[in-house]
């Protein structure tokens, strides 16, 4: 097992948590959005840097699908959820 | 044995590929099938004496899933088949063509029939989970098809209820896995004993309680009602008849089987909320206003008696009487669902005092919901008779005698909506009654099913023999 | 499967096929529909001849069929039995003739007829039960079958007296089912045998074999009317005239005063019933019932409701004859039996004449109706004497059996009890003959039907059911001590039902 | 370090649990549940199960998410 | 016909990159290539604009850089705070035709430092800057010229 | 304490939460949220209290995997069911049963 | 070298994606946020699967890993595209630094 | 009050059952061995594989039934009307999906192929399509399923029926589901092509029916 690829997985995972809960509480509708984002690139990467820490190649085959995936969150939010309700 | 589930999925799929509205012959034939394969199966395990086993994939377990059929099983899968068959008659008449609550009755109840005849069969807890959500899942749908605001809700209550239900199973199965590592019931019976951790103990009271969830038992009943008493009669029938008499069964299998050294402990809970249901659901029956909300509370009642045997097990006639119970009643409703769908398809009118005169209309259909009521009531000849009888020995024999004041009060009860119904149905008609025809397979179907409730009576011992089979 | 065990289901069969292809006949096919109801009939009373014939030679009938293991549903026809078949049987033959004459142009014929032969069968199976808990299964039948007769005429009313003998009659049955079960649970099994079974148990189970005996006598008691249980047989009389007859002569009453036989004397055996002191009170109940029969029944107006506790009064003559200990106690309770039956349906069929004809429900509106309709009015006063027990009637045998049994038995109480009924038997039949014969047509009838014309006063087919069953009531008097009489086939059961215990069944008349 | 990892990982499920159920406004509820999916899928790549993790990522960032948020939508546009 | 190649050589190279260089999936790879492909047809009918091959290396590298920069910058930005924020809209006519090039350039601008696209339409691309008083407009020309020169067109 | 049993407390804690979650919950949205908490909890104390010593175990996660499946289609199921409700009501609670 | 490289380069990629959080907690609206986001979080990832790829033995492997970015890429490129626009339809006003 | 009670019940079971959890259990029986010495047989590389199709081949039956059963839930619910609104096309998402749609089905049938060895399957490669699907659908690019058109309906309940008859074939072994294990690697890849096909079309249908109201962006 790979300490410093952990290590980081570790610290990125913070990173998530923490922008999460920034993009959770943001004011608008849109900060919500913004987690789409966060999953595309921090999960894939938490997702690569386990895989290489594990030793489980597979996790890559997980990753690539996160992050083929993720737009559709935000595209979903966009096209269809978002609308001005009047708490924007 | 396999037949029994591969026919009802196949005609099910196909007959959701024919398209809205299509499949009934496929039906009406696979299930002719199925019945014979039901009564092949019995006559195979009563001849046997031992359980019939199947390895799927031919693993066995723990590896694979196991089929198992004993006489308990056989004596289930036969009353699914003997009720769905005439259903299905039934159902081909009941729905019109163009139908909205018709157009996928067919692929939901072959679903839902292949789920139970699996249930019957499986002796995998993991297994059992599956096809439960199955049985769960149609019948929540069949009670949703084309309806109104009403049966959405009816049907969105009955949903979250048997979610809630098999999460808790679900759970158990989880936990008894952590603990054995494997989940085939028989592998795992002479595994858990009194001395178990705690975690067993915890997984069995979870799944006990998610299949009391899904079985109505008192206090979780309040779903069972509005669903069954919203839903088109056929499918008010298939789910008060048979779907709710599945999880009573897997606890029935979990309480003799695996969980048998943990239960002696609470077995009275089950009793005591069954006699309260058996209380309660009679006098909401008594108090209701819509005819097939008084019939679905009864089956609320019904249930109860179903839970009455669990301090009596295992002991002499008590799992028989259970099981007559869930075989009369099973009969005795779908009977009384199909009647009361056709007095209201013929006068129109929901609530049991617009019922007045029915009985100069349509007196086939209230011979036969009588019938039916005979048996609920445990009138004589009727099963619902035997399988109080049973009971009530069973009980003495205990000398516990309050569960025989349960049972005896219940019949009571039971007379009181029962005729509640008979004598409003003969009273004189309004002059301005309008009564629409119906056909008469309608009626006839209701009246057979009665009268099979009341004439199993009559042969109850070919009954118990095949329950003792291989157990 | 023999002729002997076939018989007893053919007894079965005669009224119960009949009746369910009667049920799904559309109403207008009147002609099939009477002849399948005389044709059973006629069938029924040829079978039962056969019995007769064979038990009198002493052949035994029984067939049996399990329902659960240790629990059959079996049939015997024995002399006991028989003498309720007998009873019902050509009763029901009346009873059904009279039917379809009264209820000509009446709607729900089908039904009607239908649940009238389900009737006449649950009461043959009661009669040829062979264990308590066949005789249980045809009791609650019965019940099931005579309520939608009660109601038959679909009004408020009738709905009312409906749901009172419903609610009587169903938790007659618990009280039935709790003590048979228990029973059953004692002794594993619950088949009647002379001399009875319970005395295998011993008397460390007395308490346990009181409270059964309370039970079962709780739950007969309910059909026979016991006080205080018989609050639903006045309300019955809502019923049309011809069920009226059913539940009070041929069926319901009669069933449970059956009951009350077969289970003093094949379950208990009177021997030890005697034994465990539960025969006194059982006479006391009798008595008391007999009393308070009587007196209500001076006080109704209404002449159906005035029978009818003429009925709860004349019904325990036969508890009370049971409850006698010793054979002419019994020989006079089972002869009551028949004669109750010939005497009340008389009753009741001139009642429903009455009523159809000329519209009379009470008694106050009868003046002169005998002028009006003297056949009838014969045959009632034939019956109402013989109800007083008038010496020349069946009644007078019955009386004079009792009040020997009483005697015999050392309950000199009873003979006042029966005297003491009698008197007020006089006292509220004799003013109604006086009114019929001798007070003159005040006002018009209530409800004139059928006009009047020389020797057709009413509808032949409701005129001669009780001119024949008046003329039992005279025969079954005046030769009482023919072979063929209800006397002489009551003095063969008792001497069945006590050949194992002593064997002196007294083969002529008590003195009187 | 790995401990650290999972601890934080099951900490921020429950979190996130905790939050989508408890939230006021429910596009937050929803987002929220969707990242308690992706935090499930990374918590099953913890566990060794990479094929639990493929299908939790495609059901939760794919389907679940887009019908929860459509059905959001839909309920909030036909709201008299 | 050749773009229709390229697709298939581009969809059966993902396929070999997936597979890790396995060979004994190549029937199931074909399947896939044959599907990817049609469905790409059906999606994106073959048209006039082309990516030159010869052009692609310099984008890329282009790309790289200025998405590297693009970093930085927002780092830089983010360690600072709001006080290094000047945002504001701008309005850029574009130079590029319709269709493909204009998209790509509003997907690389969305990674180039300081800007993200916020609406295309009508040949202008209204973007946010994270700080108004830098080059964006002359940035996001140059852009421009490197699309049209992958794509071969005038610009 | 390994992973598996700290997922699968983690799961304990879920399955609790998303238990209270569904009787409480009136929102029918919510409730479906609720719910594959609960479910989700239930997964990983199946897989977890499998995986001590983290050598994966391939039949509690064919297990998940199917359960998951079922999942899905109940949210589905539970979600269509919602919406109808809503189109025919305008609720998106459920209303009191009749007495 | 190429070692060292490998490891180096996830953490910078760390660093790009904390500096990442760090706008989006300090940047004052949506719009700037989603240019912390999209930029350096997509940086951070391309340097940790940079990193990664050139520490992975197998050819293949590396190569997949480098597939993830220009999928990602093209992902938070169309979705902040999507966000940006919508906002702006919503009537979401950029901030100013003269309108506090 | 109801929510304290609830919420405190929950919290006492959680507390429970953490603790029954953390107790040390005797050792169950292990079926990683018998799944690891079985493998061979299976016809897969990929134990969870085996598992699903072979060993507990079954329950993916049953599982796959489900499915098909909430969408006919779903159709039988009654479909609304479909909102038709016009709106105007958003050009990047729309190239977005027409970029990814093409890669999502390689990587699916990607996933399909890597099931026998690898982690990956036909549920996954299924749900990925159906996100293509999605994604089409919300871009614009792929209309609402207006009804369940006769291919519409072969196509989402072929891979089931393929399954069952494979299933029902093998009762010929002896019993349910009894690959011969040399063939058993071609027909479970029979299978599994079957259900990726139908489970990309049903969880598909599952948004696709119900997603009747484009949304009201322009």
């Amino acid at each position: 097992m790979n300490s410093i690829d952990l290590a980081i997985a570790l610290f990125l995972l913070g990173n998530l948590v923490v922008a999460l809960v920034a993009a959770a509480r943001g004011p608008t509708a849109a900060d919500r959005m913004l987690m789409a984002l966060l999953f595309g690139s921090t999960g894939t990467g938490i997702l690569v840097l386990l895989a290489q820490a594990m030793g489980m190649p597979t996790l890559v085959d997980v990753a690539l699908l996160l992050a083929l995936l993720a737009a559709i969150g935000g595209v979903a939010f966009a096209k269809r959820a978002w609308q001005g309700d009047g708490h924007d | 044995m396999t037949g029994l589930i591969l026919l009802p999925l196949a005609w099910a799929s196909l007959a959701f590929v024919l398209g809205p509205g299509r499949g009934k012959w496929l039906a009406i034939g696979g299930l002719s099938a199925q019945a014979w394969l039901a009564f092949d199966l019995a006559a195979k395990v009563g001849a046997g004496g031992t359980a019939l086993l199947h390895p799927v994939g031919g693993w066995g377990a723990p590896l694979g899933i196991d089929l198992a059929a004993d006489g308990l099983s056989a004596v289930m899968l036969l009353l699914v088949q003997c009720i769905a068959l005439p259903l299905a008659i039934h159902a081909g008449a009941y729905f019109k063509r163009g139908d909205a609550a018709g157009a996928y009755f067919w692929p939901l109840a072959g679903f839902l029939i292949a789920g139970l005849n699996a249930l019957f069969l499986s002796a995998d807890l993991f297994n059992l989970y599956v096809t439960l959500e199955l049985v769960g899942l149609a019948a929540v749908g069949l009670v949703a098809a084309g309806g109104g605001a009403q049966q959405v809700a009816a049907a969105l209550r009955y949903l979250f209820a048997t979610l809630v239900g098999s999460g808790l199973y679900l759970l158990g199965v989880a936990l008894i896995h952590g603990a054995y590592g494997t989940v085939s019931i028989a592998i795992l019976t002479p595994l858990v004993t009194s001395d178990a951790p705690r975690l067993v103990w915890i997984a069995g009271g979870l799944m006990l309680a998610g299949l009391m969830v899904k079985t109505a038992l008192f206090p979780f009943h309040t779903w069972l009602p509005s669903a069954h008493g919203n839903a088109p009669a056929p499918v008010s029938a298939l789910l008060s008849a048979l779907v709710v008499k599945a999880s009573f069964y897997l606890i029935l299998r979990l309480w003799l089987g695996p969980l048998a050294p943990l239960t002696s402990a609470i077995a009275w809970l089950p009793a005591l909320l069954g006699a309260l249901a058996i209380l309660w659901g009679s006098w909401q029956a008594i108090r209701a206003e819509r005819l097939k909300r008084l019939i679905a509370y009864s089956t609320v009642a019904q249930l109860g008696y179903l839970f009455l045997i669990f301090p009596l097990l295992p002991g002499t006639d008590a799992l028989e009487a259970g099981i007559m119970q869930a075989f009369a009643h099973g009969l005795a409703k779908a009977a009384m669902f199909v009647a009361a769908g056709v007095i209201i398809e013929a006068t129109g009118r929901e609530s049991v005092m617009d019922l007045s005169g029915a009985a100069g209309h349509l007196p086939l259909t209230l011979f036969a919901f009588g019938l039916a009521g005979m048996t609920l009531m445990g009138l004589p000849p009727s099963a619902g008779f035997l399988a109080k009888w049973l009971l009530i020995e069973a009980a003495l024999d205990r000398g516990h005698w309050g569960l025989v004041a349960v049972v005896l009060a219940g019949g009571l009860l039971a007379a009181v909506y029962v005729f509640r119904v008979l004598r409003q149905a003969f009273l004189l008609a309004p002059a301005d009654a309008v009564v629409k025809s119906v056909p008469r397979r309608l009626e006839w179907v209701a009246f057979l099913l009665a009268a099979a409730s009341v004439l199993l009576g009559l042969r109850g011992v070919d009954l118990v023999r095949l329950l003792g089979a291989g157990a | 499967m023999t002729a002997n065990e076939w018989l007893p289901l053919a007894v079965l069969a005669s009224s119960l096929l009949p009746g369910l292809i009667i049920f799904v006949l559309p109403e207008g096919w009147i002609g099939l529909r009477t002849t399948l109801n005389l044709v059973g009939a006629i069938a029924k009373l040829v079978l039962v001849g056969v019995l007769l014939a064979g038990v009198a030679a002493g052949t035994e009938y029984g067939v049996r069929l399990a329902v659960l293991p240790g629990l059959d549903l079996a049939f015997k026809a024995d002399a006991l039995g028989l003498l309720f078949i007998t009873l019902s049987a050509v009763l029901w033959l009346f009873t059904t003739l009279y039917a379809i004459g009264y209820l000509e142009g009446a709607p729900h014929r089908s039904r009607f007829f239908g649940f009238f032969s389900l009737c006449v069968t649950a009461t043959m199976g009661i009669a040829m039960a062979a264990n308590l808990f066949t005789f249980f299964v045809f009791y609650e039948l019965l019940t099931l079958s005579t309520f939608p007769l009660v109601v038959h005429r679909g009004t408020d009313k009738a709905m009312k007296g409906g749901t009172i003998y419903l609610a009587y009659t169903l938790a007659g049955g618990t009280a039935l089912l709790t003590g048979i079960v228990w029973l059953h649970h004692l002794l594993g099994h619950t088949e009647f045998a002379h001399t009875g079974i319970a005395a295998a148990l011993g008397p460390e189970q007395a308490i346990q074999l009181k409270t059964i005996f309370l039970l079962l006598i709780a739950g007969v008691g309910v059909k026979a009317a016991l006080v205080p249980l018989h609050g639903w047989l006045p309300q019955a009389m809502v019923a049309p005239a011809p069920v009226s007859a059913l539940l009070h002569a041929v069926a319901v009453v009669k069933a449970g005063a059956f009951g009350i036989v077969r289970i003093v004397y094949e379950i208990y055996g009177v021997e030890f019933a005697q034994a465990l002191d539960l025969l006194t009170p059982l006479a006391i109940l009798a008595a008391i019932t007999i009393v308070w029969g009587s007196f209500r029944a001076l006080f109704q107006d209404d002449l159906k409701k005035r029978l009818a506790y003429s009925t709860v009064s004349q019904v325990s003559y036969i508890a009370l004859g049971v409850a006698l200990f010793g054979p002419i106690g019994t020989i006079g309770g089972l002869v009551h039996l028949v004669h109750q039956g010939i005497m009340k349906i008389t009753l009741f069929f001139c009642a429903g004449n009455y009523a159809e004809t000329l519209g009379i429900h009470k008694v106050s509106e009868m003046d002169g109706a005998g002028r009006r309709m003297p056949l009838t009015t014969i045959a009632f006063t034939i019956a109402a004497l013989g109800m007083i027990g008038v010496p020349a009637t069946a009644g007078a045998v019955s009386k004079a059996w009792l009040s020997a049994g009483a005697a015999a038995a050392g309950m000199g109480w009873a003979v006042w009890v029966l005297w003491t009924s009698s008197l007020l038997n006089a006292a509220y039949f004799l003013p109604i003959l006086w009114r019929v014969w001798f007070r003159p047509r005040l006002l018009a009838w209530p409800d004139e039907h059928i006009p009047a014309r020389p020797w057709h006063e009413t509808a032949w087919l409701l005129l001669l059911p009780p001119l024949i069953t008046a003329t039992f009531t005279l025969a079954f008097g005046l030769f009482a001590d023919s072979p063929a009489s209800p006397l002489a086939w009551a003095k063969l059961i008792a001497e069945r039902e006590y050949r194992a215990q002593r064997s002196d069944a007294p083969a002529s008349p008590p003195h009187e | 370090m790995s401990l650290a990892f999972d601890v934080l990982l099951a900490l921020s499920l429950i979190w996130s649990g905790v939050r989508c159920l408890s939230v006021e406004r429910l596009d937050r509820a929803i987002v929220l549940f969707i990242a308690f999916g992706l935090l499930m899928a990374l918590a099953w790549a913890r566990l060794a199960a990479p094929d639990i993790g493929l299908a939790e990522a495609a059901i939760g960032a794919g389907l679940t998410g887009a019908l929860l948020l459509d059905a959001w939508g839909a309920l909030k546009r036909r709201r008299p | 016909m050749m773009q229709l190649l390229e697709r298939v050589l581009s969809f059966a190279g993902l396929w070999w990159l997936l597979a890790e260089g396995h060979r004994d999936g190549w029937l199931l790879g074909g399947v896939a290539v044959v599907a990817a492909t049609w469905s790409s047809v059906k999606l994106w009918p073959p048209r006039a604009y082309r990516v030159r091959l010869t052009a692609l290396p310099g984008f890329l590298a282009f790309f790289v850089v200025n998405s590297v920069r693009g970093g930085l910058q927002v780092a830089a930005m983010a360690l600072r705070g709001r006080r290094a924020l000047t945002p504001g809209l701008i309005d850029l006519a574009l130079i590029l035709p319709d269709g493909a090039p204009q998209i790509l350039l509003t997907y690389t601008l969305g990674l180039m430092p300081g800007t993200v696209g916020v609406e295309l339409a009508d040949g202008r691309l209204r973007v946010h800057a994270l700080d108004v008083r830098l080059p964006v407009a002359a940035e996001a020309r140059a852009l421009e010229l490197r699309i049209a020169a992958l794509f071969g067109v005038g610009a | 304490m390994t992973s598996g049993l700290l997922f699968a407390s983690t799961g304990a804690l879920l399955f609790a939460l998303g238990l209270a979650g569904v009787i409480l919950i009136a929102h029918l949205l919510r409730r479906i949220l609720a719910f594959n908490v609960m479910g989700s909890g239930a997964f990983l104390i199946l897989v977890g209290l499998a995986q001590d010593n983290d050598i994966p175990d391939p039949v509690p996660q064919a297990m998940v995997l199917t359960g998951i499946v079922v999942a899905v289609a109940a949210t589905a199921l539970a979600l269509a069911l919602t919406r109808r409700l809503h189109a025919l009501t305008g609720e998106v609670e459920l209303p009191r049963d009749e007495a | 070298m190429i070692d060292a490289i490998g490891t180096l380069l996830p953490i910078v990629g760390a660093l790009f994606y904390a500096a990442g959080t760090l706008g989006l907690l300090r940047f004052p609206d949506v719009y700037s946020r989603l240019h912390a986001l999209a930029k350096a979080d997509n940086l951070g990832l391309g340097c940790v699967l940079l990193g990664l790829a050139l520490q992975a033995e197998d050819l293949a492997v590396s190569l997949k890993l480098l597939l993830i970015w220009p999928l990602a890429l093209a992902a938070s490129s169309a979705v902040s595209y999507a966000i940006a626009r919508r906002a702006a339809h919503l009537g979401v006003k950029p901030w100013r630094r003269d309108s506090p | 009050m109801r929510r304290l009670l609830v919420g405190s019940g929950a919290a006492v079971f959680a507390v429970l059952l953490i603790g029954a959890l953390l107790e040390p259990l005797p050792g169950g029986i292990d079926l990683r061995i018998a799944v690891a010495s079985h493998m061979a047989a299976s016809g897969v590389e990929h134990p969870v594989t085996a598992v699903l199709l072979n060993f507990r081949g079954y329950d993916t039956l049953l599982e796959i039934a489900v499915l098909l059963l909430a969408v006919i839930v779903i159709l039988a619910g009654g479909l609304d009307p479909a909102v038709d609104r016009p709106r105007a096309a958003n050009p990047i998402l729309q190239s977005l999906a027409r970029l990814a749609t093409p890669p999502m089905i390689v990587v699916a049938v990607y996933l399909l192929w890597a099931g026998a060895f690898r982690p990956g399957g036909a549920f996954q490669a299924g749900a990925v399509l159906a996100a293509a699907a999605v994604l089409l659908h919300l871009t614009g690019l792929l209309p609402s399923w207006q009804r369940p058109a006769l291919s519409l309906r072969w196509g989402m309940t072929a891979g089931f029926l393929i399954f069952l008859a494979v299933a029902t074939g093998l009762l010929a072994q002896g019993a349910l589901l009894r690959y011969p294990p040399a063939q058993a690697g071609l027909l479970i890849l029979l299978v599994e092509a079957g259900l990726t096909v139908s489970l990309g079309l049903i969880l598909a249908g599952l948004f696709l029916f119900l997603s009747r109201d484009p949304g009201d962006e322009e």
